[in-house]
Parts: C-alpha cells; structure tokens; sequence
C-alpha cells in the first residue's frame, strides 16, 4: 500500500518535470537553451517515474533493467544534446528554425 | 453512457481513425508537389491501412488475430525498404534535373513543360562519365 | 472508471496521430515534415501497443520512427549538398545557380494551388467515407485467432506471430524478404555510393556512447531474436535493432572501423532470402512441401532462417540509408 | 580482427599496453554482456546458443570498434562519483523547470569558455558528458582542451560548478599520463 502510493506520487512528479521541460522547449529562446530544458528536465523526469517503477518490481533483474533505461537514455540525452549544439555552433540554427 | 462506451469501443474507432488517416494521406498525395512529401503521405496512407487492420484485429473477445498482425509487421518492413527506394529515386532525379517537385502540369505553368523537361532530362554530363565507365 | 479513462486516452491519442498527419502534410518546410513525420510513428507505436500488438510497436518505433526518420534526414540533406554543388559547379560542369535555388527553394514546398483544394477534398472524403462506412458496417469477424491457436502444436515456437511469419504463412515472409532484397538492388542499380552529406561533429563524445551503445544494441537484438520463439520479439524487430546500431555506426564513421568487404557483403544480404529458399525446397523434396518443414525440426529451423533473416535485414537497412553501390566495387 | 593482430606484433611498448587494454576491454564487454543478457531474460537460458552468440558478437564489436584511450578509474571513487552524478542531475532538473516555469523566465544565456585540465580520453569525455547533465551548464565544443560551454545564466558563477566537476573527475582516475607512457 505505501509502496503504491510511493509509486503514484514519484510518477505524478516525474510527469511534472517531463511538463517543465517541454515548456521550456516551448518557451526558451534559442537552441542551447531548449536543450538544456529537454536533456535536464527529462532525465529528471524520467528518473523518476523509474523509481516509482522500481517499486512495483518483481526482482533484481527488473530493477536492474529499469536502471538500465534510465542510463541509456541518459547517454543518449547527453549525447544527442552535445551533437545537436555542435552542429548549431558550425552550421548555425537550421532554417526552419522560429 | 453504455451506448457511447460501445460506439467507442478499440475495435471501432480505430479502424475509423485508420480510415481518417488514410484519406488525409490521399489528400496531401494530391495537393503536395514535393516528392518527398508525397513518400510521407504515401506512409501515412500506409499507417493507416495498418490500423484498420489491427483495430479489426483486435475485435471481440479473447487475443487478437495473429494473422493480421503478422501482416503489418510484414509490411512495415517493406513500406521502409520502398521508403529507402523512393527516396533514392529522388535524391537521384535532383542529381540529374536539379528538381525534387513533380513537376506542375502545362496549365499551371508559363511554360509549356516539353521545353522544361527536354533540357532538364537530357543526360548530364555526370550521368554520361558515369556509364562510360 | 477505467473504461472511461482508456476511452479517453484512445481518443486524445487518436486525435493526436490526426493532428500531427495533419501538420506533417499540411507544413511548408521539409525539416519540420519530417520531425512531425518521426512524432507520427512514436504515437503510433503508443496505438499499437494500446491494441495488443506489441510485437507491432517494437517494430513501428524502431523502423517506423527510427529508420525511416533517419532516412528522410539524411535525404533531405543529400538534396541540399546537391544544391550546393550546384550552385558551385564542378569541374565538369558549370555552376548552375538557378538549378541550385530551385533545389535550395525546394526544400520548402510551397502552399499547394488553390484549384486542387475543392477535387482533392472531395476525393478524400468520398474514399474515406466508403471506408467508414464499410468498416462501420462489418460484423465482427471471428478471424482466424482459433486457427493458429489450434495448430501452434505443430509450428515449432510458442508465440503465435512468428509461428504465423516463419511457419503457417512462410511464403509471405519469404517473398518479403526478396522484396527487401529488391528494393536494395534498385537503389544499387541508380548509381554508386556517395558520400553521406553530413559530417559527424568531431570530439569525444560520440566515439564514447557508441562503445557503450554498440554491444547493447548487439545483445539486446539477439535477445529480441531469441524472444520471438515465445514472447513479442523475432527477427524483423531484432533486425531493425541492429540496423539502427549499424547506421549509428555509418553516421559516426569511426575513421578505423573495417568496412566489409564486397563478397562477405553481399553473401550477408542474400543470407535470409537463400537460406530461407534452400530450406523451404528441401522440404519440398522430403516431404512437408516447399517452405514446410517437418514439425520436429521446426524449432531449429525457424531459428536457422530467422538468425539468416536478422542478418540481411540489418544490413539491408544500413545499405539503404548509405544507397547505392558500395565504393569498393570498381576497384 | 586484423587489427588486433597488427596491434600485438607492434614491437613499442605502447602498443603492447594497447593490445593488452584491448583484450582487457573485450572481457569486460563479454561479462558485461553476460549480465545484460541475465537482465533481459533470465539466469536460466544463459547457456543457451543464442545467449553465447549474443555475448560473443558483442565482446567481437568491442574488438572491433576503435578503443580510444585505456579506462584507469579507481574503483573506489564509483560509487562517491554516481551520487555526485545523481545528485548533480536532480539540481539539474529541479533548477531548468523552475525557470522553464516562472513566468518571469529567468535566464541569461551565454558562452563561455572554459579549460579543463584533464587528459583526453575518458576522463575529459565524462567531463564533457556530465557537464550537458549539472544545472545551467551544456557542452557546445571541444578544441585541443578549450571547452566552449553553453550557460543559461551567466549570473550563476558556472566556472565554479565547473572546476568542483573536473576535481572529482581528475581524482577518481589514474592519471594515464603516468600509467602508460606509451599512450600518444
């Protein structure tokens, strides 16, 4: 019973930072600064609804896979992030962009 | 309020959205010049035609039908390798015409569109050093 | 209650996918298109999950979204080097500069005319109408659920899709494959490899997630493969995985990654149709018919194709997004 | 694989180190893949042919893929290093949603340039990759050991952040500069 109200609350939280981030992409000005929003607020976010799973889970294996998709799409944040500044900062911002 | 829950029923409204996306897919087919939005619309119409099929699928009690399943997991691969096809096809008449549009009928233009299409489609001279080899 | 809230969620979700094919369709500017295209598939792998095929929505978000998107990015960025090169001229040709902003002006489609509007609408509605009407006015099939259910005994695996793919309706998936293979000598037959456009931003980082990402995407496709046998999973899905890893590996173009060499290449790509159709006529020989095999050899087999089958999708995938003929094939 | 080889027949004392490293790095992914696999599906079917094929075709990528630089962290600095990651990130998120949030929308955002005194490898790439994750800070582009940073807001003393980031970095590893002198 605690462990699902836990569960509830931590992915309510979660939510809340997945929606701060995408005001952020909404509403930051430039590039850099949206992605600030969507690798910090969503790894956040994602970390979260994560621990609210982990404690539903039926064993080690599970937490340890949950684990795993929160470090995989942590690399894969920081990395998409890192590549999509770089190519700003060479290329500039693509046409389309505002 | 049991008479709505059942007109919204898994098994009806997606086979109608499905539908819905398919005719939104034949409308931009239509309208857009761009061949790569046509491919996209070309792939909507797809999803679409997958979802009818799941959304029947998934009708009435128990599981859903393999069959159809298998179905659509056939095709989305052969929708992406004609994705991946159609989209050489483009890059490949940019290289040669310098167009990635359908070009707009006679109508539509100043120009008749022989007189386009006759020098534009002439082989370039890239085209020639390439089968000479 | 929770009739109501999935009632609820079928609809945002479906009016989402309605909205986003809208946008992608309806936008003048091609990047945009396409990064709504890529949101379409995620949503619709949501779809696929919501009416119980999973092993759809593996499938839809590694190729739908995934795949396909890096498929659009990287042509619309052959397209725009090719105006750019245009516009500079190559020692060959003059510069072409009215070519070049006709190309550059193309990667924003503009507004459709005005006349098409009334035909194509009317169009739409009358065909999508036929078909709400048609689906809306359909008993509810039995479908063919109990069929496979009652001879999963004989297929060989456990998990009623791939017995339907690799073994009750194996002509599909084998003339699948072919058409894969086909769509891949089409590519190859407009001309040879060349150059990707974008270059990799140099540094680090890159390098460093990919050693991480690589024998992930290795492990986790072959376990993917090897779940098919009795749960969502096999060899389209592991397939994708691994072609994504492999185009990740094209994009980032370590400078001392061996590339494969021609023969071993296209041995690869020919695996699952070969294999499959050396298979499938053995049976026909001893017995079960063409691609029929005998029951108690139908777990090793399925697994023999399947593993063949992974292999040539993977690299058909990452052969289609380098398009065209591999470079070392002249010299 | 041909690689490999080449690399064991060269004669420097570096490229033995780097032979050895590669080999050492390969056992570590096959093991590595061992437990992904007891993730995904369980202890039982380890064994299985596809399994091994698995955890064989990975520990092969890790042979074949470029190695870049020998890892040489210290065990012992993991586990303080994660809660310092964790803990950092969770600023990271909280700090970015209040100001994605507040109508005012506070932020400055600006370039600054930033030189780490770390060597290449992993050391500066975990630099680089943790900085994208603390509050404010986003790695644009690396030149020789000058980092262009991206700061939401140049008012929050970012370099400070910085320089307590690379002084854990630098104490978890073993300064491969010493370690293997072979290593260019």
């Amino acid at each position: 019973m605690i462990a699902n109200t836990l569960t509830v609350i931590l992915i309510l939280a979660g939510l809340v930072f997945f929606a701060a981030g995408t005001a952020g992409l909404l509403r930051f000005p430039d590039v850099y600064s949206r992605l600030h929003a969507l690798t910090k607020a969503d790894n956040v976010g994602l970390g979260l609804v994560i621990l609210g799973l982990m404690l539903q889970a039926a064993g080690p294996a599970d937490i340890l896979k949950l684990l795993l998709i929160w470090v995989l799409v942590l690399a894969a944040g920081t990395t998409a992030a890192h590549m999509v500044a770089q190519r700003t900062w060479t290329h500039g911002e693509f046409e389309s962009d505002r | 309020m049991e008479w709505l829950a059942q007109q919204l029923a898994p098994g009806l409204i997606y086979p109608t959205a499905g539908a819905l996306l398919f005719a939104l897919g034949l409308y931009g087919l239509i309208r857009r010049h761009h061949l790569v939005l046509r491919i996209l619309a070309l792939n909507i119409m797809g999803s679409g035609v997958f979802m009818v099929l799941l959304g029947i699928a998934a009708r009435g009690e128990g599981a859903p039908d393999p069959v159809a399943q298998a179905l659509t997991l056939t095709g989305i691969v052969v929708a992406v390798s004609a994705t991946a096809f159609a989209l050489a096809l483009v890059v490949r008449l940019a290289r040669i015409t310098g167009q990635a549009m359908m070009l707009p009928g006679p109508p539509d233009d100043e120009a008749p569109v022989d007189d386009i299409s006759r020098e534009e489609h002439a082989p370039s001279a890239e085209y020639e050093r390439e089968h000479r080899e | 209650m929770s009739n109501l809230l999935l009632v609820i969620f079928d609809l945002v979700l479906l009016a989402g996918l309605l909205g986003v094919a809208w946008r992608c369709l309806a936008s003048t500017d091609l990047f945009r298109a396409v990064v709504l295209f890529i949101t379409f598939g995620l949503l619709l792998a949501l779809a696929w999950v919501r009416l119980e095929a999973p092993d759809i929505a593996l499938a839809e978000a590694a190729i739908g979204a995934g795949i396909t998107g890096a498929l659009l990015l990287v042509t619309l960025e052959r397209l725009r080097s090719i105006a750019v090169e245009r516009r500079r001229g190559r020692p060959d040709q003059p510069p072409d500069p009215a070519g070049a902003d006709a190309l550059l002006h193309a990667l924003h489609d503009p507004p459709p005319p005005r006349r098409t509007f009334v035909p194509a609408l009317s169009f739409a509605l009358v065909v999508g109408g036929l078909m709400v009407t048609a689906l809306w006015h359909q008993p509810d099939a039995v479908g063919l659920e109990p069929v496979v259910d009652e001879h999963m005994g004989v297929s060989g695996v456990d998990h009623p899709i791939t017995a339907v793919l690799l073994n009750f309706r194996a002509y599909d998936t084998f003339l699948e494959l072919a058409i894969v293979l086909i769509a891949l000598l089409g590519a190859w037959s407009l001309g040879r490899y060349d150059r990707l456009p974008a270059r990799p931003a140099p540094g680090p980082i890159l390098p460093g997630t990919l050693r991480l990402l690589v024998p992930v995407a290795i492990v986790t496709g072959v376990y993917i493969l090897w779940a098919g046998s009795h749960a969502p999973g096999g060899a389209f899905q592991a397939g994708a995985i691994l072609g994504a890893a492999g185009i990740l590996l094209v994009l980032a173009r370590p400078r001392d990654l061996p590339m494969a060499p021609s023969t071993p290449l296209r041995l690869g790509l020919t695996a699952g149709v070969g294999l499959f159709l050396a298979i499938g006529i053995v049976g026909l020989f001893i017995g079960p018919g063409l691609l029929g095999y005998p029951p108690e050899w139908a777990y090793p087999l399925i697994i023999v194709i399947e593993i063949a089958a992974t292999l040539s999708i993977a690299l058909t995938l990452v052969a289609l997004f380098i398009a065209g003929r591999p470079a070392g094939d002249d010299h | 694989m041909t690689r490999v080889a080449k690399h064991r027949d060269a004669t420097s004392r570096g490229g033995l180190n780097r032979a050895r490293a590669r080999w050492r790095r390969a056992a570590w992914t096959v093991l590595a893949a061992a437990v992904l696999w007891w993730i995904l599906a369980g202890l039982d079917s380890l064994l299985e042919p596809l399994a091994l094929l698995a955890v064989v075709l990975a520990g092969a990528a890790s042979l074949v893929l470029p190695t870049g630089r020998p890892l040489a962290i210290r065990p012992r600095a993991i586990p303080g290093l994660t809660a310092y990651f964790v803990r950092a990130s969770f600023l990271g998120g909280i700090d970015i949603a209040r100001r994605a949030l507040d109508p005012r929308l506070p932020i400055a955002p600006d370039f600054i340039e930033y030189r780490a005194d770390l060597p290449h490898g992993p050391p500066l790439t975990l630099f680089m990759a943790v900085l994208s994750l603390l509050p404010g800070t986003l790695s644009v582009r690396l030149e020789g050991r000058l980092l262009t940073v991206h700061v939401l807001d140049r008012h929050s003393d970012p370099e400070s952040a910085l320089r307590d980031l690379e002084k854990r970095i630098h104490a978890a590893f073993e300064d491969p500069r010493q370690e293997s002198g072979g290593d260019q």
